[in-house]
């Protein structure tokens, strides 16, 4: 994973908008070797240049690493899901597929390369009655937008591809697109499962959009920055030396972290929020009339953005690339974003693999009565936090006692709420 | 009679449609007076028509259901079967009685052993046959086990409908694998047994098949406790399912509703009880009853009759007597029962499954009649369904426990 | 000026005129999102960042949502889309009128005599700097805007319901009195 | 004649403002009239951000401030724009704004 | 309150998911073609037909009778009885074909069959590309040897060569006391392990025959049962509550 600030902006490219994207490189003092890793490979590569093309290279390579890392770790997530949706349902999962023309198995590491064989070599089929242009353009609009919010994630001290003022704003900007998409498949196909599909996805990503918008807002709140960078910064340190100052180990924190967790299920369209695509319902909802390649990029897509979106569940919450403990820190940054981006996965595959479905009614009921009152308390629970961020001894502990009640009480007052209707029962016998 | 039979209109606003065209009215489809409302034709855009299935993945086989959609909200729903139709009742009357057997095996496919000693008692009692007692107690141990079988994979299917990605389905056939072994072990064939005989059984069991039943049937409730766990009290199943697809209770009976769905719907009636045919009257059990005939009760009641069906099993693997399985006098060739009818039920595990025959004296039977539990179940799918939304749909399908096989026949 | 910005114009302006003309609704509307895809790119393209954002994250996020469920909402029938008898002449005059409207726009910006800027140093704004001034000068304005923001999601939503005794996305109502319900 | 970025941009937005003009006065379609007048009030928000960014600048802000609230109106505006489509289209059964002349329920 | 539920069930998966690594009993797939299940017994897929000695067609145990022809409900068997030159039934299939295609594997062929001629196979790698003639399997390729039958039906086999040994030496016994031209017959049949009495007359045949359909469906109760016990398997049989029907209809009827 790496790389890349963009480098200052040279003088024959004038627009100010790589200006802005520019913030010096400065390796820290103590940084290792392994940590400066991508960025003395990149060096390597690319200091010879002149200084425009040298930009322009670093920005490349930036891009390339990226879009390739996550194409790696796509196809080994849709493995890893198979394999760990298996394990849980006792069985093996996948782990025939080896490498080709030779009896090695590998534990199935094949299987993505297989797959990709396959959904290349299928037939395109675009329904007669379709509107093809759209029918195309959906898959591609869906996997550009997905790729786009890779660009503000710090994946490593100083490894942020474009360092923005404003990168969530621009994540969640890019991220918006996707739910076009999503609409434009399903209504280009003319099918009715599709249009049902397209409809469901309208309804389940603007009502889970406000949600997740309002989980971080705290975060932002308490960075006072929207960069990513900055975010990663404001969560820096430990108290006693050993609990990292991260987001989610305080009461709004952590509170603000399940929201955008369980939002983000749901704009990444996975279980118990696959509404869209619920195949026990609507076959395959907005991909039911895709086949072949296009099929594999909707499925690309949406690994991507819950890669992304874990990536920035990771920025937000959970101390981005920073080590948990002060004496793991010789362990470069990079690969403690790249555990808890895997933490966070498995974790999206754990819940698929035991929950149900909603309904799209309960699905929608619990974004606006829940989950968006949720977070406005959250938000004033951290703006408690925020105020009283002086409180010491005694004090302390009723701060964290108050912070408490005030993300535990609504939690239960509303969780009875909305399971008012619900509850298990007991049976008599006759 | 506590519950009120008023389907609620709810699901999304999507495609709502105007307040003119639009009234309260009774369908005449469902005698419960289930409100619903009706949309004018006249209005096109606002209905969608789908065609579920024949081939659609949770309609647990070649069934099809034609929606009429307001939103997501059913408004019509009109099943079609008959895809897998293949002239059973036919076949019956031109194969000799033994010859039907192995065709009851088909008919539903999960529980062979049930359908077997249904058919086998009709044609018992056609000819007067009596059975050794070992064979009652074998019969009552095999259609327990086929009743877990039975309500095993019908609550993974049903979770696989709501949505589940497999995992409750798995758990489910993990056990049900086991049961099959021992079918298998038995009959020789893990599905299509062909193991009852007029007047006995085909084989007798051994006494390591009994061991390993009856080890089975000690480690069930480990699993059924696990799978609670698993799924019972989640939330989502409980919103899903509660409050979903009500049956009331006078339509159950008037539409003939038997079985789990019966008696998820508060009315006790189990042909166990009420015939105690074979052996049943011998053993101690419970009838589960459901209080509001919703998905969630359909499924508890199958859950908490799995555990009865434990305790069933204990009590026969303890009095299991000893004895030939085959009455001497039985004929298994130049079968040719005395004129006359008979009908024999018992209690399927999808509900009262009955074969009525008619002999002429013949080697086959004149008129060969079966009463599908599931078929009958299933007539009363629309008047669940509507009003609530197609996810619904597709789960309520799935509470019925049908199987394609014994519904088209 | 650069290139980029000549093909942010003609895109927007492209895919807006397009999108004004065509007959299919999802189509105009795709084209449209489009459009202000573009004026977003042409805020980028000036250095307004956050407005950037905030045009997308508006604009392509949430409007074009709305506007899409309203354009499917009201599906409409194969004679809505026939072409009224004045429908030529109405679309004359407006051509006309924006002809007419886009000469006189284009003859004052033209002669005006517009200050140039020293758009040597090109002015930012941080975001930092944005919320200073969004606190601080217009606070004012940024409570009405929420004010006006609360206001018309309500009156949205009471013009949209249906007025309904039992408002759809309600809880259906438990069939039976729960005789036995433990929790 | 070279024209200056600024009035460059002011061209672009005009030329904005009458496309969305001539949307809004051709068709007949309500959805597509409230997305003509959402296309002029963009064109305004250009010309605030041309003016800012290629103005004589006096104070740096108050352009992006304006598009920021402009953006928010907008917002309010098309949601309560599309509301009343859609009161509309049950009411009258489609959404051609030549048949929304009685102001009566 | 609210979650719980949720809870429990990762954990139920978690468990899961753990157990997979050492649990056997949560791991319960066999990987088909390296690892198989021990197949019981009793299972059964498709009709063969045994035969005695090493010519597999003259070895054939069957007589043609057609009574599995008739009785089989999805009648997927076809015989035609071989006749000598002088139009006589030599009591040998000319023709027996099972399409494969078409039986359902209920059995019913072996519980009828009064000679112990048509036993259930445990082959299930049987897939063919050719539907109309692959699976439409010849005499040939259904005979087998009574040695294969031993090994795949072993305690069923041992008393069904019992009861065929037992229903030889009364068929010998009754040969010696008649003394008749059928002793020469008998004597000159093949030392086979179990060589059947070939072809008894209708009157005297029907002893032997039903004693010999019956094993077949008793098998399951002792599978201790050494190969060769001649004497004491049929005691057990009827110990064990087998199913014997004496009078049955005679199968040559």
């Amino acid at each position: 994973m790496t790389l890349v600030q963009l480098s200052r902006v040279t003088p024959g490219v004038s627009d100010w908008f790589f200006q802005s994207l520019s913030s010096p490189f400065i390796a820290a003092a103590g940084d290792s070797r392994l940590e400066r890793l991508p960025i003395i490979a990149r060096d390597l590569l690319t200091s010879r240049l002149p200084e425009p093309w040298r930009w322009w290279l670093n920005s490349l390579l930036a891009i390339l690493v990226v879009l390739f890392g996550f194409a790696i770790l796509f196809a080994l997530l849709t493995l890893v899901e198979r394999k760990v949706l298996g394990r849980v349902q006792n069985r093996p999962g996948p782990n025939r597929t080896g490498l080709p023309f030779t009896k090695l198995r590998l534990f199935g590491l094949g299987q993505p390369l297989a797959d990709g064989i396959k959904m290349l070599t299928k037939e395109d089929i675009v329904p007669r009655s379709a509107d093809k242009l759209l029918h195309f353009l959906a898959p591609v609009a869906l996997l550009a937008f997905s790729i786009l919010t890779f660009a503000v994630l710090p994946f490593g001290r100083n490894l942020v591809p474009v360092e923005l003022d404003a990168g969530i704003l621009y994540f969640f900007a890019a991220g918006a697109g996707t739910e076009l998409a999503v609409f434009m498949a399903g209504w280009a196909s003319r099918n009715k499962y599709s249009l049902l599909a397209a409809m469901r996805a309208l309804a389940q990503l603007i009502s889970y959009e406000l949600p997740l918008l309002l989980s971080f807002v705290p975060v932002i709140m308490m960075a006072g920055t929207l960069s990513t960078t900055g975010v990663v910064e404001a969560q820096a340190g430990w108290k006693f030396g050993f609990i990292p100052h991260w987001h989610v180990l305080t009461p709004w924190g952590f509170a603000a972290f399940v929201i955008f967790m369980v939002s983000a299920l749901a704009e990444s369209n996975r279980s118990p929020f696959d509404l869209p695509e619920a195949e026990s319902e609507l076959i395959a909802g907005h991909l039911t009339e895709y086949s072949g390649f296009k099929y594999a990029l909707f499925f690309m897509a949406e690994y991507f953005g819950m890669c992304a979106l874990s990536a920035m569940a990771v920025t937000l919450f959970l101390g981005g690339w920073r080590a948990p403990l002060p004496f793991l820190e010789i362990v470069p940054s990079y690969v403690w974003f790249a555990l808890k981006l895997f933490a966070l996965l498995f974790g999206f595959i754990w819940i698929r693999a035991t929950f149900p479905r909603l309904r799209i009614d309960q699905l929608t009921r619990f974004a606006w009565k829940f989950l968006v009152p949720m977070a406005l308390i959250n938000l004033g629970t951290a703006a408690f936090w925020s105020l009283t961020c002086n409180w010491s001894g005694p004090l302390q502990l009723a701060r964290w006692a108050i912070a408490l009640a005030l993300v535990a009480g609504p939690f239960v007052v509303m969780g009875r709420k909305l399971s008012r209707d619900y509850a298990p029962r007991t049976y008599r016998y006759a | 009679m506590t519950n009120s039979p008023i389907v609620a209109l709810h699901g999304t606003p999507a495609v709502a449609g105007g307040n003119a065209p639009s009234e309260i009215c009774h369908s005449p489809l469902a005698p419960g007076g289930a409100h619903v409302r009706s949309v004018r034709d006249e209005f096109h855009g606002d209905l969608l028509e789908v065609s579920m299935g024949p081939h659609h993945p949770s309609t647990h086989g070649v069934f099809r259901m034609i929606a009429t959609l307001d939103g997501e909200t059913i408004v019509k729903l009109k099943p079609v079967f008959g895809y897998l139709h293949r002239n059973h009742e036919k076949i019956g009357e031109n194969t000799t009685y033994l010859g039907s057997m192995p065709y009851t095996d088909r008919l539903d496919y999960l529980c062979s052993m049930t359908n077997n000693w249904a058919y086998a008692l009709a044609v018992e009692k056609l000819a007067g046959q009596p059975v050794p007692e070992r064979t009652e107690y074998l019969r009552v141990i095999l259609a327990e086990l086929t009743r877990l079988l039975n309500h095993t994979c019908l609550a993974g299917f049903l979770l696989q409908d709501t949505g589940a990605s497999g995992t409750p389905l798995m758990y489910a056939f993990r056990e049900r694998e086991k049961i099959l072994d021992l079918f298998e072990a038995l009959s020789g064939s893990r599905m299509m047994c062909n193991y009852q005989r007029f007047g006995g059984c085909r084989v007798d069991a051994s006494p390591e098949w009994l061991e390993a039943a009856k080890r089975l049937a000690d480690g069930y409730n480990e699993f059924l406790d696990e799978y609670e766990a698993l799924i019972t009290g989640n939330e989502i199943l409980m919103a899903r399912t509660q409050g979903v697809g009500v049956m009331p209770r006078q339509l159950a009976v008037s539409a003939g509703i038997t079985g789990p769905m019966l008696r998820a719907a508060g009315v006790d009636y189990d042909i166990r009880k009420v015939d105690g045919y074979g052996v049943y009257p011998r053993f101690n059990f419970r009838v589960p009853l459901g209080d509001h005939g919703d998905t969630y009760d359909r499924y508890m009641i199958r859950v908490l009759e799995m555990r009865e069906s434990i305790e069933i099993l204990r009590q026969a693997f303890a009095q299991l007597p000893s004895g030939p399985i085959m009455d001497p006098k039985a004929k298994i060739r130049g079968f040719k029962p005395k004129p006359g009818e008979a009908y024999g039920r018992i209690e399927g595990p999808k509900g009262e499954i009955g074969f009525y025959l008619i002999s002429d004296g013949g080697a086959n039977p004149y008129r060969y009649r079966v009463r599908p539990p599931s078929f009958i179940n299933l007539t009363v799918l629309e008047d669940m369904c509507l009003g609530h939304s197609i996810a619904d749909a597709v789960i309520i399908l799935g509470s019925i426990d049908i199987v394609l096989g014994e519904v088209d026949r | 000026m650069s290139i980029a910005f000549l093909i942010i114009a003609l895109v927007t302006l492209g895919s807006a005129a397009v999108a004004m003309s065509l007959r299919n609704l999802i189509h105009s509307a795709l084209l449209l999102i489009a459009s202000w895809a573009g004026i977003a790119a042409f805020y980028l393209w000036a250095g307004a960042e956050f407005v950037a954002f905030a045009q997308l994250l508006v604009y392509v996020g949430a409007v074009s949502m709305v506007v899409l469920f309203a354009v499917l909402l009201t599906r409409q029938s194969r004679v809505d889309m026939a072409i009224a008898p004045d429908a030529l002449r109405r679309i004359v005059a407006a051509l006309l009128a924006g002809g007419a409207t886009l000469g006189v726009l284009f003859g004052a910006v033209v002669s005006a005599p517009l200050p140039i800027a020293a758009s040597a140093t090109p002015v930012t704004v941080s975001v930092r700097q944005m919320g200073q001034e969004l606190m601080g000068t217009h606070a004012a304005a940024l409570l009405i805007v929420g004010a006006l923001l609360t206001v018309a999601l309500l009156g949205a939503i009471i013009l949209a319901s249906t007025g309904r005794e039992d408002p759809p996305g309600v809880a259906p109502p438990a069939v039976a009195p729960p005789t036995r319900k433990t929790s | 004649m070279s024209l200056s970025p600024l009035q460059l941009c002011l061209l672009f937005s005009s030329a904005l403002f009458c496309v969305g003009l001539i949307g809004a006065l051709a068709r007949s379609n309500t959805i597509l009239v409230l997305l003509g007048v959402e296309l002029m009030l963009n064109a305004a928000n250009i010309n605030f951000i041309a003016f800012w960014r290629f103005g004589p600048a006096p104070s740096p802000a108050t352009g992006v401030m304006f598009v920021v609230f402009s953006i928010a109106v907008a917002a309010a505006e098309a949601a309560v724009g599309l509301a009343l489509v859609i009161a509309i289209y049950r009411h009258q059964k489609n959404i051609r704004l030549q048949e929304a002349v009685r102001l009566k329920g | 309150m609210l979650g719980i539920g949720l809870l429990k069930g990762l954990g139920v998966t978690a468990k899961n998911l753990v157990g997979s690594f050492h649990d056997p009993a949560r791991l319960v797939t066999t990987e088909y073609p390296e690892q198989r299940t021990k197949l019981p017994e009793n299972y059964r897929n498709f009709p063969f037909l045994v035969y005695d000695g090493t010519a597999a067609i003259d070895g054939l145990r069957c007589v043609a009778c057609k009574i599995c022809e008739v009785e089989c409900p999805p009648q997927c068997i076809y015989i035609i009885p071989d006749r000598d030159e002088k139009g006589r039934p030599t009591k040998k299939p000319k023709v027996f074909d099972i399409d494969i295609s078409v039986c359902m594997s209920c059995q019913i062929c072996v519980e009828v069959c009064p000679f112990d001629a048509i036993k259930m196979d445990q082959q299930y790698e049987i897939a063919e590309a050719d539907r109309f003639d692959r699976l439409l399997l010849k005499r040939e390729a259904l005979a087998k040897p009574n040695s294969y039958y031993q090994e795949i039906h072993p305690a069923e086999a041992a008393q069904v060569d019992a009861m065929l040994a037992e229903a030889r030496r009364k068929a010998d016994a009754k040969a010696k006391a008649a003394a008749e031209a059928a002793a020469a017959k008998a004597a000159t049949a093949k030392p086979g392990a179990a060589n059947p009495p070939t072809r008894p007359p209708a009157p005297s045949g029907s002893t032997p025959a039903t004693a010999a359909m019956k094993p077949a469906t008793a098998a399951m109760p002792e599978p201790a049962v050494p190969p060769v016990q001649p004497t004491q398997t049929p005691a057990e049989n009827s110990a064990t509550g087998n199913p014997v029907a004496p009078k049955t209809g005679t199968p040559g009827a």
